[in-house]
């Protein structure tokens, strides 16, 4: 018949189905049962159930790479959405400088991980790196941001935010364009400061953009792994190790898949439970709002 | 981009502010530059000899003497492409799927994509390495490139985008006699070239990038991605030809991607405007 | 030879019910308005005619054959969108010409039936700009001239003139009329205007309410209406509709109204169902402002509305009862005045409880 | 437009799969000793070649010269790629030939993933009795040969003279290395007032081993049994809580380098800013070019010996580099050619000993050539009084891991001595117990 209710509508969707099936579905559900074995990469394990789990809630190690991971991501996120915002604000006008601007601020974005903890090895680490000679120059002791507990978190921080402020700004600058212009214009006849423009008139309209880089981000940076991998190897002393790199570590260091399959579900739930966390809060507060 | 101007000129201050955030920008990627141009025995224990002269290119000569930097930058340059060119043909394809066509379960099917937006790679990629192990996939480009391919994002990116287009279009099509496929080939795809710029943008850059698959799968040093190969290299940094030749490889990798962001940065911003709808 | 020819339609979504039971024949290259407020089905049933939309029971023929099976594009209809659906990514004649390659008219036949259908329409500069170059009139040419190359069995035009300001409206309304001298199809027009309707239709199906109301010519429409429904949609302004007391027996129905007016209509009485009660409808042309001594009613004015060849006065009898009468066009009444109406009875419909209309004879 | 680009990114695809299509018998090597293709890829004069990086290269190189029918092709892992050959290995694609230390070699024998080596030996003429008795005892496990010994290393004291002349600590050319732990405190402290430099460079940053080794080296001294069963380790003990106390003093009284870590260590002593660099037996290479170099700061300021002794035996801990075959399918050519491959190393392993490390052959010990390198007089007695760790351990690279994670946190004072002894015991141990 013409209406398009049967089964070759499936023929479109089809292929990737295909592929996500066997790409995303299986491996997940495979994923879940490796979690209930004790098995390592070579070996036919056995079925432990829930033991992977209450091991790992009792190892240290995992708990403190869960709560290097919190404290990143605690370091990077805010920081970096009122970073974005800030230079989307100053860089939304269409003059020849402020492109210049944003092609400078979003050209860190382009570069691979090992691009940017390669450089920034070489400017964090204090005998050979830029800010070392920086600190010598003016005759101080270089900070050893690579290698001492409480400075190497924000390091793995401050080299996040560098890499990946452009795609934030970015989102900022088209929420920003899609902000009617009479309302600005409406706000300055009734004589508002900026401070009132801004939190009466950009910042709501920019709820929703704001709720997404959050929720974004969130998620990105409690996956963060090259960085700390790369730029410290998740030291010293496992000061910097993510829950990511315990991961990667446990399986393919300690052959113990059962038990990083474990570790990851545990991380997917977290993962999950933030972002839906996040959703809901910022839902109930845009409908106390009475906002979209 | 028209009504730019509505928040007022920026202050000096801001103005200031800018100049010093955009000069911590380019800093490291200042350094980085200089570092590579400077004699791998100059700067043994004295990296402040890039702030001066002599400078060479001899670290950039040693890339293309004999390297594989290269070679990791064609792999990277087919894994990009490739995956682009998948994720924006499949999320089409589904994506008009999802927007257009009744079939059986397609709500419940639409659900199960949705919920591939909220799964972080970590969680599946110890049993993806162990099906493509199974499948002999690791250690070449399908292996590199397919699991890049599951794009719920695109997925459903493209179904929102195809249900803003007019339904008047498809029963035009379907009056002048189009099939299904034509529909979707010659009238709706044309006007998702936006959002498929966009996505396009997204899934380049992300597979450009992207770290721990190609890490785990791509082992053998011709089938490195760039990032792969030169994470390689930093890590045997203490054994290596030195400093100044690590820098030359990671500018010299980064040129590429750099162009390509120049050339098309103005597609970059307005596909992201295109995003935040 | 008929048409188009619909047999018992019948469509629902889900629970709700679309429409009940529609069966129409047209002549050839008839030209049919359905015309029905918005929600009455009409675009469901333009659509099912399309193949846009599937019946649940009923066929549809056209021209002795059954379509209703048919996708769409083999049905030999063409449409007109409301919004005209061009291909924006498509020139002109690109747009003309899509339909006819998926059909695998030979190109150079393609060709001429664009060349044609450009210069009927007048749109041969535009062939090879983009609808988003166009303004909206030139858009609903371009639209038409899309479905015209496709010299279709029959036309179906959705709400054609909805989004056209006014005085395109009126041009194009001459144009619909030319192209229906000119093709050799049956054509249906959605509209939700009466005017256009009227205007155009050589004959207008009313639908309101799931079902069909009324086929007929525009005149018929207007002059008898089947229902109440009928006469208060068609015809602007609306007809007054007075409740009204059967008076003494005759041949014509003789009926009082609230205010004590005694109307003598030239309804045959026995048509009537048996009852008492009944609505009388007056179009404002059978209630006319006169002097006292022609008067059968008095009446308070209300509103003056000045028309330039004629003036429409909202009044209410003595009773409270609102009514629309009319007057010269040099009128020169004005609010409150106490006027004198005279009540038209030859004029005049007469409407049972269920709403069925009743209407003089002849004419 | 997209199509043409289709068929271009499909004609790459190809390019890429069929690269080798000569009909060389292909050998995959797996190593880690660094890169230097942009220095020596296209040289093969070992004798000139310098450092681990470089002779191997160059002897890689040569041996494709020289054997035209076979290609080995070199893949560089990061140091020590076993998170790499894990995977391939589970991915089911390991390399022909991989670098392995000797202590890891047990978990991948006792899963049957390498294969015992015994007829490639054969074949190359080799006989398990040419080893050093170290080498020897380090690839042989469940009554096999599980890869060719490449040398025995380990850690050594590598000393700048001149400063350490300036501090007064050279008798009859010779430095003066403690023979308590006391008299380390003194030197040191003598040595930073009168150079104004740090007795010890240190590389306690992202260098697991370097941490690891101390701790082993000098609880071997005092007789402690680290691995008292294959499923335990005994770490905090009263010795190894001393020795650890030891090195935290170190740093507590800043008489060694904070916050380097391998490369800044390594450039550190290169620019003489420390007395000395305690790593391994592969930089004497590298350090002796810098003392050959005029003008360099270490020039004719090089000397080298073992770990002193400062209590109890001198012994200390060593390992040893080797080659192992991962088990896979492989042609008749491809064995033959691996066995060709052993005889060429065996052949070639006094170039390797050219690098700082011990021979795995005796012979070479013996040959004139390698007596004549420069320091190796001093640093014979390793040989002697080199202990592996025992081959019934499972999973040593994640073990020193550990340890020098938890050694090193307790030498820079980020946690108690106690509580990272305990915390790295608890750990590998836990890892053991997980092993079937």
């Amino acid at each position: 018949m013409t209406s398009a209710r049967d089964w070759r509508g499936l023929l479109f969707v089809a292929p990737f189905l295909l592929l996500y099936s066997v790409i995303l579905i299986f491996p997940l559900l495979r994923g879940v049962w490796l979690s209930f074995n004790q098995v390592d990469l070579f070996g036919d394990g056995h079925f432990v159930g829930l033991g992977n789990y209450a091991r790992l809630l009792n190892d240290p190690i995992f708990g403190t790479s869960l709560i290097n991971t919190f404290e990143v991501t605690l370091m990077i996120v805010p920081a970096l959405t009122i970073i974005a915002l800030g230079l989307a604000m100053a860089l939304n006008r269409g003059s020849r400088n402020a492109a210049i601007f944003r092609g400078i601020f979003f050209s860190s974005a382009v570069l691979s991980v090992t691009i940017v903890t390669l450089i920034w090895r070489f400017v964090l680490a204090p005998d050979a790196g830029l800010l070392g000679e920086l600190w010598k120059a003016f005759g101080w002791q270089p900070l050893p941001f690579l290698s001492d507990e409480n400075l190497v978190l924000p390091a793995l921080a401050i080299t996040t935010i560098w890499w990946s402020v452009g795609f934030p700004m970015l989102l900022f600058l088209a929420g920003l364009q899609q902000i009617p212009g009479d309302m600005y214009e409406a706000a300055a006849l009734d004589n508002a400061s900026r401070w009132t423009t801004f939190s009466r008139i950009t910042l709501p309209s920019l709820r929703r953009t704001v709720v997404l880089v959050v929720m974004l981000q969130t998620a990105a940076q409690l996956q963060l792994f090259g960085q700390s991998q790369l730029l410290t190897a998740g030291g010293p002393s496992g000061a910097s190790r993510t829950a990511v790199l315990f991961l990667f570590e446990t399986a393919f260091g300690r052959w113990e898949l059962g038990y990083a399959s474990a570790a990851a579900e545990l991380l997917f739930l977290i993962i999950l439970a933030v972002t839906i966390t996040q959703y809901w809060a910022t839902g109930r507060a845009t409908a106390a709002q009475g906002g979209r | 981009m028209a009504a730019d101007f509505r928040r007022g000129r920026l202050t000096p201050l801001g103005w200031a502010a800018l100049v010093i955030g955009a000069a911590l920008m380019l800093a490291p990627l200042t350094w980085a530059v200089l570092l590579s141009l400077k004699d791998n025995a100059a700067l043994v224990g004295h990296s402040e000899a890039a702030l001066h002269g002599p400078y060479t290119l001899d670290n950039y000569v040693a890339i293309f003497g004999n390297s594989l930097t290269t070679r990791w930058l064609l792999n990277s340059t087919i894994v990009a492409l490739g995956q682009t060119a998948g994720v924006l043909i499949l999320a089409s394809l589904a994506g008009y799927g999802f927007a257009r066509l009744d079939f059986p379960f397609r709500r419940t099917l639409f659900v199960i994509v949705l919920i591939g937006l909220a799964v972080p790679s970590q969680a599946v990629i110890l049993p993806q390495h162990e099906l493509f192990a199974w499948l002999h996939l690791h250690n070449s480009y399908p292996g590199l490139i397919l699991p890049g391919l599951i794009a719920p994002f695109g997925v459903f990116f493209m179904t929102t985008y195809m249900r803003g287009i007019p339904r008047e279009l498809d029963e035009a099509a379907m009056l002048d006699g189009a099939s299904r496929w034509t529909t979707f080939w010659k009238v709706i795809l044309p006007l998702t070239v936006p959002a498929q710029s966009t996505l396009a943008v997204f899934t380049f850059l992300g597979a450009w990038n992207d770290y721990w698959w190609p890490l785990i799968s791509a082992t053998r040093s011709d089938m490195y991605t760039l990032t792969v190969g030169l994470a390689a290299a930093q890590m045997n940094y203490a054994q290596t030809s030195g400093l100044g030749y690590l820098m030359a490889q990671a500018v010299f990798a980064s040129i590429p991607i750099f162009i390509v962001y120049i050339i098309f940065q103005k597609q970059i911003v307005r596909a992201m405007a295109g995003t935040a709808v | 030879m008929a048409s188009l020819e619909l047999k018992g339609v019948r469509k629902s979504f889900g629970s709700t019910l679309i429409l009940e039971d529609v069966s129409l024949t047209l002549d050839a290259r008839e030209f049919v308005a359905f015309l029905g407020p918005s929600g009455s089905g009409k675009s469901t049933l333009l659509r099912i005619i399309a193949g846009l939309e599937t019946a649940d029971a009923g066929e549809v023929w056209l021209e002795s054959f059954r379509i209703d099976p048919l996708p769409p594009g083999e049905r030999g209809v063409a449409m007109v969108f409301q919004h005209y659906a061009l291909y924006p990514h498509m020139s002109v004649r690109e747009n003309m010409a899509f339909g006819l390659r998926n059909a695998r008219v030979p190109k150079d036949e393609i060709e001429r039936r664009i060349a044609d259908a450009a210069r009927v329409l007048e749109i041969e500069p535009l062939l090879d700009r983009k609808p988003g170059e166009m303004s909206g009139g030139q858009r609903q040419r371009v639209a038409i001239g899309r479905a015209l190359v496709k010299e279709p069995k029959l036309f179906l035009l959705d709400e054609p003139l909805s989004n056209l300001d006014a005085a395109l409206r009126l041009r194009t309304r001459v144009e619909l009329a030319q192209l229906k001298q000119r093709v050799d199809a049956a054509v249906i027009m959605v509209t939700h205007d009466q005017a256009e309707a009227m205007t155009l239709a050589d004959r207008i199906v009313v639908i309101n309410d799931r079902t069909i109301q009324q086929v007929g010519p525009p005149m018929e429409i207007y002059n008898r209406p089947a229902n109440v429904f009928v006469a208060q949609f068609v015809g602007s302004p609306a007809m007054t509709l007075v409740p009204a007391q059967l008076a003494e027996n005759g041949d014509y129905a003789t009926l009082k109204i609230g205010d004590g007016t005694v109307v003598e209509t030239r309804v045959p009485r026995d048509r009537l169902p048996p009852s008492a009660h009944f609505r009388l409808g007056l179009r404002p042309e059978a209630v006319r402002v006169v002097g006292s001594g022609e008067a059968t009613s008095k009446a308070k004015v209300e509103l003056v509305e000045r028309l330039g060849e004629r003036t429409l006065v909202y009044a209410r009898l003595g009773d409270g009862q609102p009514i629309t009468a009319e007057d010269q066009r040099d009128s020169r009444l004005k609010i409150g005045d106490e006027i004198a109406l005279r009540i038209d009875g030859a004029a005049a419909h007469v409407f049972d409880a269920d709403g069925a209309g009743y209407h003089r004879t002849g004419a | 437009m997209t199509k043409r680009a289709l068929a271009a990114l499909l004609a790459l695809l190809a390019l890429g799969s069929c690269a080798k299509s000569d009909h060389k018998t292909h050998l995959y090597l797996q190593r880690f000793f660094g890169e230097c293709g942009a220095e020596y890829g296209g040289t093969t004069d070992v004798a000139k070649a310098e450092g681990e990086c470089g002779i191997i290269t160059t002897l890689v190189n040569r041996f494709n010269a020289d054997n035209p029918d076979i290609r080995i092709d070199v893949n560089v892992v990061a140091w020590p790629g076993y998170p790499q050959l894990t995977a391939q290995v589970a991915a089911r694609d390991p390399p022909d030939l991989v670098t392995m230390h000797e202590g890891v070699i047990s978990d991948y024998a006792s899963k049957g993933l390498v294969e015992p080596v015994d007829d490639y030996l054969r074949t190359a003429g080799i006989s398990p009795t040419d080893f050093t008795d170290a080498a020897r005892q380090g690839v042989t496990m469940y009554g096999h040969v599980y890869g060719l010994p490449w040398d025995t290393h380990g850690g050594l004291f590598h000393v700048n003279t001149a400063l350490f002349a300036k501090a007064g600590l050279m008798r009859g050319g010779k430095p003066v290395l403690p023979d308590t732990w006391d008299e380390l405190f003194a030197q040191a402290r003598q040595f930073e007032q009168r150079t104004g430099e740090p007795y010890l460079i240190q590389s306690n940053v992202g260098d697991p081993a370097f941490a690891a080794r101390n701790l082993y080296t000098y609880m071997m001294a005092k007789g402690a049994v680290l691995f008292p069963d294959r499923k335990h380790i005994r770490l905090n003990t009263p010795v190894g809580v001393q020795v650890a106390k030891y090195f935290r003093r170190i740093n507590a009284e800043k008489l060694g380098t904070q916050n380097m870590d391998t490369p800044a260590a390594i450039a550190a002593f290169v620019s003489g800013r420390g007395g000395i660099y305690p790593t391994g037996t592969w930089m004497i290479g590298s350090f002796e070019t810098e003392a050959e170099t005029p003008g360099r700061p270490l020039y004719k300021s090089y000397a080298v010996f073992p770990y002193p002794r400062l209590w109890g035996e001198h012994v200390e801990y060593v390992s040893g580099h080797s080659w192992v075959v991962p088990a896979r399918e492989r042609t008749p050519q491809q064995r033959e050619a691996i066995a060709r491959f052993f005889k060429f190393m065996a052949a070639h392993n006094f170039d390797w000993t050219r690098t700082g490390h011990l021979p795995a052959f005796k012979a070479v010990l013996g040959e004139p050539r390698f007596k004549a390198l420069p320091h190796r007089a001093d640093i014979a007695p390793l040989a002697t009084i080199g202990r592996p760790l025992p081959s019934y351990v499972l999973r040593q690279n994640a073990i020193e891991g550990i340890v020098g994670e938890e050694a090193a946190a307790a030498f820079t004072g980020q946690k108690t001595v106690p509580q990272a002894l305990e915390s790295a015991e608890r750990r590998v141990n836990i890892l053991l117990a997980q092993i079937d």
